[in-house]
């Protein structure tokens, strides 16, 4: 774990490119864990939309479907094709730590998105922190919505997975030294139907639950249709984390009054490509690291908040 | 000989039951070195389940087996043939997609020293074995691709292939038509006369006088009667099996023949892909009035299951030449359903691939063809249906314990009826049957001749394939013989003989006769 | 004997539902397990499984297998979110489409099997791939949320019933849809001459064939029965879920089957019956259930649904055979 | 015939590949496609599918199917992970401890099918969440990565050879177990009486269990076969990607099932080839690569893939039937 070595410079050493500057053509690959997590789909229609403004770029994308396998193979073809850059989002750090490296070795611009490799055999990383994210989560919560002392649910993403670990331990965190009781922790698999079949068992045992903390959107959204059904959503407030700035999002969620509260857990897409634009058109340097803001959405902020990120 | 002392076989107070079904009761069965043993009975009557026990197939019996006097209890056919016993089953046992040398030699394969299989050793052995059966086949051909008898012969050889002290053959010339079972005879004699003890069980009557020593009579899972063979005759015979005397195997009527049903000129059908052991009609003309019972007969392989299948639209896809006039209107063989509706009704040959559905019951079975004509907006009403059934039932004498039974627990013969009561209840006007009474013992052939004689009666005509002559000739008003997919000549029985049939079969003056049928080439 | 048969098929349910009383968590002195609204999430929580495997049902008991289910599903809930919030199309002009989008994917996929004679199973495979790869294209990758109201994106408020409970609150209307579904392929597969074609061409086909059953049509049918609950499930899956996803209905195939084979149904065809399969999916839900109560760790809570399903396919073993 | 037969099922791929040839991506005059790498890297990314879909050559040769092959190698993964990692084995214990417990799985599998005769399909779909609980549990639900070195907590560095390329950098470690694996399969399917006994009992197990062919001692070994080729191929896998994660090989099982059906195995037992199957097998992956190399849409590579997939099953209907 690196975290200060916002150095300044690229890792110009290892990169023998050299930048083509503005009158050149170049194709980025955009290697994608998986389309079926809303925030990757939403990662990569945000490089969609800020690439299309960079009339040197071409982007082209590929989804490994949760296999770190085809992420390899992915990036491979990548490299066959000689792009001009790589922008991935690894499905996990160490298995793509190698092919990473070895387009990396070549030459290649590779800019990091979300979770991180080992190593530093990459030109930047651009992602969110999420032990942060839980955090002010939980200060929220602390703050804000049980002032006095309470009863927390919670429902945690997919078992032994990074985010997951982190948003729980920030969240807890958060809410040291409160009156705050966490009653019961249940998996949602990060899925909205599960988080509300697990709901459903979970209001059953505690019904006097009076903050739901969901690890992100869907499973918030879930567990207030489980609580719904049973007739108590009223009795509670339901938070969410990720914030997605589409129709079936966290935004939206929040300014229907579903969702008391949602954490924004920025894709990075807009940031990549920019970062893309600094290497190949502009020539200049980037941060070995750049860590993006998280912003607490509440309904005071989310319309506005929505509409920005879709103009 | 030591066969004095003890016999080669002893199978003492054998008892099976399925269920509530005693298919063998208390049996009591010597079998002797050099010996043929005809074992008879009714379908049911439990001989293929005695020797199923023998044989270390059916291992859950009471009694006690022994061969040359000692004690032996099987748990699984290979320990029988290690113990020099060998069975030709009643169904086919082959796997259709090795060739004939690895069928033979499955489980005791030649090896190589490498221990890898030695094929060539195992082709030339088979062609030997082969040879012995009177019949040339090339022993890498895979076995699926040979025909029903051709198959037969190669579970023969594969039974001679064990050296076996003990040989069961379960009606084993059921698919075979006359000359092969005349070289099938020689290799018994041969196998007689180097001691080897062979069960027989067929419903040929005619065979058991020929070859076998003994016989023993079965009915109803017990021992009912012993006999010397050759002093058997085929009705003393067929009275201890059924347990009265048989009336009159063949029909003796005298029907005018009303109006034509079916002519077929110069039919003629080219695959759209060539399938192989098939032998597509090549120029056939024939005509099928009502009331009448027209043979098809001919060699193995001479083409009459493909005849009825082209009829009847089950055969494989093509163009057809020549014509079809059914009911007096052309017709084009659409498939099976088409057919059932335009009044035809095929009985298959093999019941147990093409005919039933085993695991089901009597009445599903029974009421496959009908089942969506005999209700209203597609609903099955469940007294008619019953009443269906249970009236064809007691029409054909079907044994059985209650119609909801499986049918895969019936007898062959009885198997055979329900095909046949399904095809009935269609009503049809043209009854195709092939090799309808193949496996189906004595007495119930009678009854199956007597309904097809109530059914001509009744103004359906019949198309009968067939590879009995005898069962040609007295069931048949004419037969039109096939050959290499031609038809090559027409008999009336009233005039011919067996022997007539068998010649024609074997083309003497066939190319002479062919010319009585028109067209051909055309 | 088919009466045995036909309890033994409950048998495990039974068993199940003993152990989950009897090993219910309390609460205040109640049994959890029992409580009215548990044992209707119970159903609701299965009863889109269930859906689907009652249409798998009759694709299995013709011998054949259809793994597009959970991609149909699916499908059918991006179509429903998509028509009704995009396109502005109402209730029933929106539930009609995506039903008939789901029997004419089945009705290919039954064409393909059928006519032309390839495997169920690897039609289906690729059939599930297709229904994700359009679900993906039609949806634009996303989840399409569906907010309720009169004004354009928005769908119609009749929609959201499908996520309420009705009888006093307590039924939830995804379960009753499901019984009825249950309760009309019961009637129809024990009455119709339909499901006697069924259980022939399972049975032994090429006689069905040679008795005059319509074999090819029979098959091309089933698949549009699959195929169309599949849709159904689909339609109630966005409407308790208020949104579709292409997401949606990953992996729920292999619920399906196992609900299907759990309930005693022959994967070789020709035999089984629907009552059988949604014993099976009450089994699968109230083992889901009751492990969840328990707050089982989910590493072991598939071990345990691991070895449940091969004991409950072993107990369909006992039953007796030809 | 049985020439034309082989031939045909080589088919497809000679199609597939000569359509990538001419249609492939060039950069500056050379085709992208024919590059050595290139060719390298689609043997590579086959490799373990292709492993697996040997050994599931077997299974379905008998008529069965094994559908936790994807679990498995998730478990081998892991074990050979934990094992390097976390309890300092050496490599040569590892392999065997690994590839013993793949063997020992596919036994109990194929126990419970052979023995019980409970249904292959229900049993492995079993034996894939028996699988992934257990790997999860032993992992730890994380995945273990794996370090290099001489330390305690380090893989020792002969590991790491599985993911090195020899002869001149050129051909990919794994690529060479795959082809070693399928040319000793591939003799031993021709000349062995086991394999004869294989074909048999798909062919007509009854046939074969009266011609004293130890039917279910057969059945086993062909799932300890495949459950031991599971765990080759997870080695590999952990080996390539320095990693053993529980959720490894997710979904894997229907890649190897449609390289062996492609290849033109049938799923009812007693026709195939492995020859066939690695023919599907490279099918796959030169389609795969062919449509990454063109940056097709990955939606859209699920529509072709999935009607390639059908329209080579559908060609093997071609082949002559007996
Ligand atoms: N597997 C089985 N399950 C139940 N009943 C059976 C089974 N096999 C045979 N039977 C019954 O046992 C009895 C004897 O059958 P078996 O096959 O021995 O008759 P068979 O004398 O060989 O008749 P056939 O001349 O028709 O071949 C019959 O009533 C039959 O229905
Ligand atoms: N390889 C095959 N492919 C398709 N059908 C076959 C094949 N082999 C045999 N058959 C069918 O099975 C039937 C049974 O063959 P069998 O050897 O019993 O012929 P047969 O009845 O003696 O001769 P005939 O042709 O005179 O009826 C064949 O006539 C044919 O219809
Ligand atoms: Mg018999
Ligand atoms: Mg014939």
């Amino acid at each position: 774990g690196t975290t200060s070595e916002n150095s300044g410079q690229g890792n110009a050493g290892a990169q023998e490119s050299e930048c083509g500057g503005p009158d050149g053509k170049y194709t980025i690959g955009m290697s994608q864990a998986n389309v079926a997590e809303p925030y990757r789909q939403r990662m990569d229609d945000d490089i969609k939309a800020a690439a299309a403004e960079v009339p040197q770029f071409s982007v082209e994308f590929a989804d490994a479907q949760q296999d770190n396998a085809k992420q390899v193979s992915d990036v491979e073809n990548f490299l066959t094709k000689q792009i001009d850059l790589l922008i991935i989002s690894p499905n996990e750090a160490t298995p793509l730590t190698s092919v990473v490296a070895k387009a990396y070795n070549k030459g290649i611009p590779v800019i990091v998105l979300d979770r991180k490799v080992d190593g530093d055999a990459y030109t930047t990383w651009i992602g969110a922190d999420n032990v942060e994210i839980g955090r002010t989560a939980g200060e929220y919560v602390a703050s804000t919505l049980l002032p006095d002392g309470g009863k927390v649910g919670e429902i945690r993403g997919l078992a032994g997975s990074t985010p997951a670990k982190e948003r729980g331990d920030g969240f807890r965190a958060g809410i040291e030294g409160k009156d705050i009781e966490i009653v019961q922790s249940v998996d949602g698999d990060w899925l909205r139907e599960k988080g509300q079949s697990q709901a459903d068992a979970l209001f059953k045992a505690h019904p006097d639950i009076q903050v739901l903390y969901a690890h992100n959107d869907p499973m918030a959204e879930g567990a207030y249709l489980a609580a719904k059904a049973a007739g108590i959503e009223k009795n509670m407030k339901f938070i969410g984390i990720d914030g997605l700035p589409i129709p079936s999002g966290g935004l939206k969620a929040v300014e229907q009054g579903r969702l008391s509260a949602t954490l924004i857990y920025p894709t990075g897409g807009r940031e990549a490509v920019d970062t893309a634009k600094k290497l190949l058109v502009d020539c200049q340097a980037v941060p070995k690291e750049q860590t993006l803001e998280t912003e607490l959405i509440t309904v005071d902020n989310a319309a506005t908040v929505y509409n920005e990120a879709n103009s | 000989m030591d066969n004095a002392v003890s016999p080669l076989v002893e199978m003492i107070g054998i008892s099976k039951s399925y269920g509530g079904v005693r298919a063998c009761r208390d049996i009591h069965l010597t079998v002797r070195a050099g010996e043929v043993h005809a074992l008879l009975g009714e379908n049911g009557a439990g001989k293929s389940t005695l020797m199923k026990i023998l044989s270390g197939d059916v291992t859950d019996h009471d009694g006690t087996v022994s061969i040359n006097g000692e004690p032996v209890r099987f748990t699984a056919p290979a320990d029988a043939q290690r113990a020099g016993v060998a069975m030709i089953h009643q169904e086919l046992d082959l796997v259709p997609a090795l060739s004939v040398a690895e069928n033979i030699f499955l489980g005791r394969e030649v090896r190589t020293r490498l221990r890898t299989v030695d094929r060539r050793r195992m082709n030339q052995v088979t062609r030997g074995l082969l040879e012995r059966c009177g019949v040339a086949l090339d022993p890498r051909r895979p076995v699926g691709e040979l025909r029903t008898g051709e198959q037969q012969l190669v579970t023969i050889a594969k039974a001679l292939s064990l050296s076996a002290k003990v040989l069961i053959m379960d009606e084993p010339t059921s698919a075979l038509s006359s000359a092969e079972v005349e070289q099938m005879f020689t290799v018994i004699s041969e196998l007689r006369r180097s001691g080897v003890g062979i069960v027989y069980i067929s419903h040929r009557m005619d065979e058991i006088g020929r070859i076998a020593d003994r016989a023993t009579v079965l009915r109803n899972g017990a021992v009912v009667a012993g006999f010397d063979a050759r002093e058997l005759t085929a009705e003393a015979a067929a009275e201890a099996m059924v347990g009265r005397p048989v009336q009159t195997m063949f029909r003796t009527r005298d029907v005018d023949p009303g109006e034509e049903i079916l002519r077929v000129t110069d039919l003629v059908l080219t695959p759209r892909r060539e399938r192989s052991g098939r032998r597509e009609p090549d120029g056939i003309s024939l005509t099928v009035r009502r009331g009448e019972i027209v043979g098809v007969g001919g060699l193995l392989g001479s083409g009459r299951t493909e005849l009825l299948e082209t009829l009847y639209g089950a055969g494989p896809a093509g163009t057809l030449r020549g014509e079809i006039l059914f009911r007096g209107k052309p017709f084009h063989p659409r498939g099976a359903r088409h057919s059932v509706r335009a009044g035809m009704a095929l009985v298959p040959e093999d019941r147990r691939v093409a005919g039933l559905s085993l695991e089901h019951s009597v009445t599903a079975n029974t009421v496959l063809s009908i089942v969506d004509r005999i209700g209203t907006a597609g609903f099955v009403p469940r007294a008619r249906e019953h009443g269906a059934v249970r009236r064809i039932v007691s029409e054909l004498k079907v044994k059985l314990g209650s119609i909801g039974d499986a049918v895969g627990t019936l007898s062959g013969g009885n198997q055979q009826k329900v095909v046949f009561g399904r095809m009935l209840l269609t009503e049809p006007v043209l009854l195709l049957l092939d090799e309808p009474t193949r496996g189906v013992d004595v007495g119930a052939k009678a009854e199956i001749y007597q309904l097809l004689g109530e059914a001509a009666q009744q103004g359906i005509g019949v198309l009968l394939a067939s590879s009995e002559l005898a069962e040609l000739v007295g069931v048949c008003d004419r037969v039109v013989v096939l050959s290499g997919g031609r038809s090559v000549r027409e008999l009336d029985t009233r005039q011919a003989g067996e022997a007539d049939l068998l010649a024609a079969s074997m083309g003497e003056g066939g190319a002479a006769l062919a010319v009585d049928v028109p067209g051909g080439e055309a | 004997m088919s009466t045995l048969f036909r309890f033994q098929s409950l048998f495990g349910l039974v068993a199940v539902f003993v152990v989950a009383v009897v090993f219910s968590p309390r609460h205040n002195g109640e049994l959890l397990f029992l409580d009215a609204d548990n044992l209707a999430n119970v159903v609701r929580a299965m009863s889109e499984i269930g859906i689907m495997a009652v249409g798998m049902t009759f694709v299995i008991l013709v011998g054949g297998i259809d793994l597009s289910v959970g991609a149909v599903l699916g499908l059918a809930a991006v179509g429903s979110a998509v028509l009704m919030v995009n396109d502005d199309f109402g209730v029933a002009a929106t539930v009609v489409i995506v039903l008939l989008i789901g029997l004419f994917f089945g009705f290919l996929q039954g064409l393909a099997s059928a006519l032309f004679g390839i495997q169920a199973f690897i039609v289906t495979l690729a059939g599930m791939q297709i229904a994700r790869g359009i679900a993906r294209i039609w949806s634009g990758g996303q989840g399409v949320a569906i907010a309720y109201g009169e004004g354009p994106g928005e769908a119609p408020v009749a929609f959201s019933l499908l996520g309420e409970r009705t009888f006093n609150g307590i039924v939830p209307i995804p379960a009753l849809i499901f019984v009825v579904v249950a309760v009309v392929a019961i009637v129809f597969l024990r009455t119709s001459a339909f499901a006697r074609h069924v259980y022939a061409i399972g049975g032994n086909e090429k006689a069905a064939r040679l008795s005059g059953v319509p074999v090819t049509r029979v098959k091309i049918t089933v698949f549009c029965i699959c195929g169309f609950l599949a849709a159904l499930a689909g339609i109630v899956h966005a409407g308790q879920l208020n949104q579709g996803s292409p997401n949606d209905g990953f992996g729920y195939e292999l619920d399906a089957i196992a609900a299907v084979v759990i309930g005693g149904t022959s994967l070789m065809g020709g035999r089984g019956s629907v009552v059988g399969t949604v014993a099976g999916a009450l089994l699968l839900g109230v083992l889901n259930n009751f492990l969840g109560l328990h707050g089982v760790d989910p590493n072991v809570q598939l071990l345990v649904k691991g070895l449940v399903i091969v004991v409950a396919a072993g107990l369909q073993r006992l039953r007796p055979s030809v």
